[in-house]
C-alpha cells in the first residue's frame, strides 16, 4: 500500500502548485475591465473582418498527422525504459508495430498532406 | 450685434471645443482606486488594520510585493521613431536591461510597462491607447524622448501629438533627443523606484491637460 | 475590400527568375481572411500596418496603410531656415542619419553654388561609408531576429550585430559626441574635425568589423534553414524594380548595377575605387548577398580615406550666428546621396530667402515599400516577414 | 541612348525648349500630354527608372506637377513638369505607365489635393481618411489644431 505514497504525494504537489499560483494571482492582481482591455488584440488597430471563417482543410490534416504519431510516441516511453528486461523479442514486435505505422506515414507523405503550398 | 466678417475670427484653441472637454472629463474619470490589489485582498489589509500595529504586516507584505513587481516589469516593444533604435541598443547586450529583470515582450497581454519611444502622432494615438488599454493592470508609462515628452522639434507639426501625457498617463520622462541608453537606463531605474514604494491606493500621474 | 486587392494582384507573380512553384489549391469554399500585420507588430520594423487578405497561409491581397509616423517634414521644411532643418534633416532615415542630412545640405549648396573644401568632403565620404556599416550592422540583426526560430534562437545574430554596431557609433560618439542623430553636415562644410587617435580606432574597429562579417557569412550561408527562408522569395523582377522605383541593395540585388556614387558621383566619390556588388536572382538571399558585399566596400572606401585624407579647412563658410544667416539665391534643384537604402534624395525650390519655398524629400523606403504589394501575393504570411525585413524600411523615411 | 540623342528626340515631339545641364533634361508640357509623353519618355528613350513625383504650389500661379523618370544605363534624368491652371486640381495619372506613381500620387492628392484621373485607387496615404484639408498647400498653417489633440 506505502509503496503508492509517493504517487499521491506527487500528485498532490501538483494540484497544489496549479491551485495555489492561480489563487495568488486572482487575489493580488487588480480586476479592472476597464477601456479596451477586453478588445481582442489585433497589433493595436481595430480587427478587420470577420475572424469565423471556414478555414481550409490543409490545417486539420496536418493536426491530424500530429495526433497520430503523437498518440502513437506514448507507446515507446515505456518500452524503451523496460527495453533492457524483455529482451531481443521486445524489439522485433516494436519494430513490427513500427513498420505498420510508417505505412501510414508513406502514404499521408505521398498525398502531400504535410506540404503547405 | 457687432458681425466679425469671416476669416478674421481668432484661432480657436482647445478650450473652445466642446467635444475636448467631454473628452477631458471622460479621460479623468478613471477608477483611481484599486489599482494595485484586488478588492478581496484590500478588504483583508482592512481587517488586518483593525488589529493593533497591523501596519506593520501589511506593510512588510507591501514592500515585499512591490519588490516583486518592481524586479520584473517587463516592457511591450513598442517602437515609433529614432527612440525605438536606441531602445533597441539598451535591450541590447552592451546596455542589456534584463539585468533589471525587463524582457522585452511583443504583445501587451503579457507586459507591465509601455515605453512610447518615438512621436505620437494623430494616426497612431488612438492605436497607442488601445494598445496602453490592452495592457492588464498594475501597468506603467515611460515617455522616452522629447518627442514623446512634448512633441519635440516636431512640436508645430500639425499632425503630431504634443507629447504622449495627453493620450495616456505617464510614469517617467526621459529627455533627450534620442536620448542614449545610460539615460534611458536611469530612467527605468527610477520607474523601478517608483514601483517599489507604489502606495495602496496606486495613485498615479492623470494624463496633464497642458495648454500652449 | 477583396475587390481592390485584386486589381492589385492582377499583376502576375513575376516570370523570368525561378519563383518558388505555387501549386494552384482549389480550396473549396474557405473564405479570406482578412487580418492586420498592424503597427505594433514585433516584425513591422516600426508603425507599418499591412492589411493582409489570407486565404490559409498564403497571401493573397496586401493593402499597405502608412502615414503613423508622419511627423511633417516637408511642411517645417517650408517653415525652417536653412541652418535649423538640417538638424531635423536626419530624423527621416534616423538609422543612418549622416546620409539623410547630407542630402538636403548637398541640395543647398548645389543651389548656392557653395564651394566645399576638399577635407570636409572626404570627411563625408568617410562618415557616410561607416553610417553604411552601422545601417546594414542592424538590418541583419533585426531581420535574423524576426527569422528568429530559423537561426538558432531568435536574437542570437541580433546580439552580435548590434554588438558591432556600438563599436561604430563608440566612433561616432569620439567625433561628433552624438550616438545616433548628429548635426555633422552644415551647408558649406562639416561642423567637427576628427580628434587625435581616432583614425586608428576607426582602423581597429574597422578590422574587427571586417573579421565579423566574415563570421556573419560563416553562420549564415550554408545555413540550410537560412536559405529555405530566403531564395526564391520576394524575388523582384528588374521590370518591376525600375518602374516602381526601388534603389539601392533591392535594385542591385535584382541585376540593376546602379549606384548614384558610381553614376552620378558627389562630395568627390570618384577619388576611390570601390565595386558596385550586383545579384541576379533578386530574391531575399541575393539581396543578403548585396549588403553582405557592401560591407566590404564600405571598409575598403575608409581606409582609402584614413590613408589620404588632405589637410586644409573643414567648412567654406563661416561658424553660424543667427538664424537667418544663411541665404539661398533664387533656384530648383534635385540632390540624391546613395544610402543604405537606396536613393535618398531631396528636391529644393528655393526663392532667395532665408528658408525653402519647397522641399520634396525622395525617401528611398517609401519607394522600396511601394514593391510590397506587387510581390507579397502568393507568398505564406511568414515569407512577409522575411520580405519586409530584406526590403529594411525606416519609417521615418516613408511617412517623412 | 544617350543623353544629347534624348534630347534631340524629345526636342522634336514637344516641341518647346528642353532645358537642364547634362544628366538632366527638363521639359514643360501641357497638361494633356502628360501621359503621352512620360510613355514616350519609357518606351523610346528607355526611362524606366521612376524616381519620384510631387507637386509645387505656387499660390497664385497654381499648382505643378514634377516628375522624374530616369535612363539608369545611359545615366540621364528627365524631368517633366505640368502646370495646372490656377483653380484646377485634376491632373492625368501616370499609373498606367509607371507602377511606382502610385503611392506618389496618393501622396499628392493627401498632400495637394490634386485629383489624379485613372488612378486605380486614389486615397489619402499619409493622413487618416476624415482628414480635413491638405496640408501642403501654401493656406494652411503648419501648426493648425486638431481637436482633441491640439
Amino acid at each position: 500500500m506505502y509503496d503508492y505514497l509517493g504517487v499521491l504525494v506527487y500528485l498532490l504537489i501538483i494540484v497544489g502548485f496549479a491551485v495555489v499560483s492561480l489563487a495568488a494571482a486572482r487575489l493580488l492582481r487588480p480586476a479592472r475591465p476597464w477601456g479596451a482591455k477586453h478588445d481582442t488584440y489585433e497589433c493595436g488597430a481595430e480587427t478587420v473582418g470577420a475572424a469565423w471563417v471556414q478555414f481550409p482543410v490543409g490545417f486539420y490534416l496536418v493536426a491530424l498527422v500530429f495526433i497520430l504519431f503523437d498518440a502513437l510516441a506514448v507507446f515507446l516511453f515505456p518500452w524503451a525504459l523496460s527495453l533492457r528486461g524483455l529482451g531481443g523479442w521486445a524489439l522485433a514486435v516494436m519494430l513490427l508495430f513500427l513498420s505498420i505505422v510508417s505505412l501510414g506515414w508513406w502514404y499521408a507523405r505521398r498525398e502531400g498532406v504535410l506540404e503547405w503550398k | 450685434m457687432e458681425v466679425k466678417p469671416p476669416g478674421l475670427a481668432p484661432l480657436p484653441i482647445w478650450r473652445d471645443f466642446k467635444d475636448l472637454q467631454e473628452w477631458e472629463t471622460h479621460h479623468r474619470r478613471r477608477p483611481e482606486t484599486g489599482d494595485k490589489h484586488s478588492s478581496a485582498f484590500e478588504a483583508i489589509t482592512d481587517g488586518i488594520h483593525a488589529f493593533p500595529g497591523g501596519f506593520v504586516v501589511t506593510a512588510a507584505a507591501d514592500t515585499f510585493l512591490n519588490w516583486a513587481r518592481k524586479s520584473s516589469v517587463w516592457p511591450v516593444t513598442f517602437g515609433l521613431a529614432c527612440c525605438a533604435i536606441e531602445m533597441m541598443a539598451t535591450f541590447a547586450s552592451r546596455f542589456d536591461v534584463e539585468r533589471l529583470g525587463m524582457v522585452p515582450w511583443a504583445s501587451p497581454r503579457h507586459a507591465d510597462l509601455m515605453i512610447v519611444s518615438g512621436t505620437v502622432t494623430i494616426k497612431m494615438a488612438p492605436m497607442l491607447t488601445r494598445i496602453y488599454d490592452q495592457m492588464p493592470d498594475p501597468k506603467w508609462a515611460v515617455s522616452m524622448g522629447s518627442c514623446a515628452n512634448s512633441g519635440g522639434p516636431f512640436r508645430h507639426g500639425y499632425h503630431v501629438v504634443k507629447g504622449v501625457d495627453r493620450v495616456i498617463p505617464v510614469d517617467v520622462y526621459v529627455p533627450g533627443c534620442p536620448p542614449p541608453p545610460e539615460s534611458l537606463l536611469n530612467g527605468l531605474l527610477l520607474l523601478q523606484e517608483q514601483i517599489a514604494h507604489f502606495r495602496r491606493t496606486g495613485q498615479r500621474a492623470a494624463p496633464s491637460a497642458k495648454v500652449d | 475590400m477583396a475587390s481592390r486587392n485584386d486589381s492589385l494582384t492582377a499583376a502576375t507573380p513575376p516570370a523570368g527568375a525561378p519563383a518558388r512553384a505555387i501549386r494552384e489549391i482549389d480550396y473549396t469554399g474557405s473564405e479570406r481572411l482578412t487580418m492586420n500585420m498592424g503597427p505594433q507588430h514585433p516584425s513591422s520594423h516600426g508603425v507599418f500596418r499591412a492589411v493582409l487578405t489570407l486565404e490559409g497561409e498564403t497571401v493573397v491581397g496586401v493593402d499597405a496603410v502608412i502615414g503613423y509616423l508622419h511627423r511633417c517634414h516637408e511642411k517645417l521644411g517650408e517653415s525652417l531656415t536653412y541652418v535649423q532643418y538640417p538638424s531635423i534633416a536626419s530624423k527621416t532615415d534616423y538609422v543612418a542619419a549622416m546620409t539623410s542630412e547630407l542630402a538636403y545640405v548637398m541640395a543647398a549648396e548645389r543651389i548656392g553654388a557653395i564651394d566645399i573644401p576638399r577635407r570636409a568632403q572626404y570627411l563625408r565620404v568617410l562618415v557616410a561609408e561607416l553610417q553604411r556599416i552601422a545601417s546594414h550592422c542592424l538590418w541583419l540583426g533585426t531581420w535574423c531576429m524576426d527569422m528568429g526560430g530559423a537561426l538558432g534562437g531568435g536574437a542570437t545574430i541580433f546580439l552580435y550585430c548590434i554588438r558591432e554596431r556600438e563599436l561604430v557609433l563608440d566612433l561616432f560618439e569620439s567625433l561628433v559626441g552624438a550616438r545616433l542623430l548628429y548635426g555633422f553636415h552644415q551647408i558649406g562644410g562639416v561642423r567637427y574635425d576628427l580628434p587625435a587617435g581616432w583614425a586608428d580606432q576607426c582602423r581597429t574597429t574597422i578590422d574587427l568589423i571586417e573579421k565579423r562579417v566574415v563570421e556573419y557569412e560563416e553562420m549564415l550561408d550554408e545555413n540550410t534553414f537560412f536559405q529555405m527562408r530566403t531564395q526564391g522569395v520576394g524575388v523582384i523582377s528588374r521590370e518591376v524594380a525600375e518602374t516602381v522605383g526601388i534603389s539601392g541593395p533591392l535594385l542591385r540585388g535584382s541585376g540593376v548595377p546602379f549606384d548614384i556614387r558610381r553614376a552620378d558621383p558627389y562630395c568627390s566619390y570618384e577619388d576611390f575605387a570601390f565595386a558596385v556588388p550586383t545579384e541576379e536572382a533578386g530574391d531575399c538571399f541575393a539581396r543578403y548577398r548585396v549588403r553582405m558585399a557592401e560591407f566590404r566596400q564600405a571598409t575598403a572606401i575608409v581606409r582609402q580615406i584614413l590613408d589620404g585624407l588632405p589637410e586644409g579647412p573643414i567648412s567654406s563658410r563661416p561658424g553660424v550666428k543667427s538664424v537667418v544667416q544663411v541665404r539661398i539665391p533664387k533656384g530648383e534643384t534635385y540632390a540624391r546621396v546613395e544610402g543604405p537604402r537606396g536613393e535618398v534624395g531631396c528636391y529644393l525650390v528655393s526663392d532667395g530667402g532665408p528658408k525653402p519655398y519647397r522641399m520634396k524629400w525622395r525617401g528611398a523606403s517609401f519607394s522600396n515599400l511601394a514593391v510590397l504589394p506587387h510581390i507579397i501575393p502568393g507568398h505564406s504570411v511568414a515569407d512577409v516577414v522575411a520580405i519586409m525585413g530584406s526590403v529594411d524600411p525606416v519609417f521615418g523615411e516613408v511617412d517623412r | 541612348m544617350h543623353y544629347e540623342q534624348a534630347r534631340e528626340l524629345l526636342q522634336s515631339l514637344v516641341g518647346t525648349a528642353v532645358g537642364g545641364t547634362n544628366p538632366i533634361a527638363e521639359v514643360t508640357l501641357p497638361r494633356d500630354r502628360w501621359v503621352s509623353v512620360a510613355r514616350f519618355a519609357r518606351e523610346t528613350l528607355g526611362c524606366g527608372f521612376f524616381a519620384f513625383s510631387t507637386a509645387i504650389d505656387w499660390q497664385a500661379d497654381g499648382l505643378e506637377v514634377v516628375a522624374r523618370v530616369e535612363n539608369l544605363d545611359a545615366p540621364f534624368a528627365v524631368m517633366l513638369r505640368t502646370r495646372l491652371g490656377p483653380g484646377e486640381t485634376t491632373c492625368p495619372s501616370l499609373v498606367p505607365v509607371y507602377r511606382g506613381a502610385d503611392w506618389m500620387e496618393r501622396e499628392c492628392f493627401d498632400m495637394f489635393g490634386i485629383t489624379f484621373e485613372g488612378h486605380p485607387d486614389l486615397r489619402r496615404i499619409l493622413l487618416d481618411d476624415d482628414w480635413q484639408g491638405h496640408p501642403l498647400l501654401k493656406s494652411y498653417a503648419v501648426d493648425t489644431p486638431y481637436p482633441p489633440y491640439r
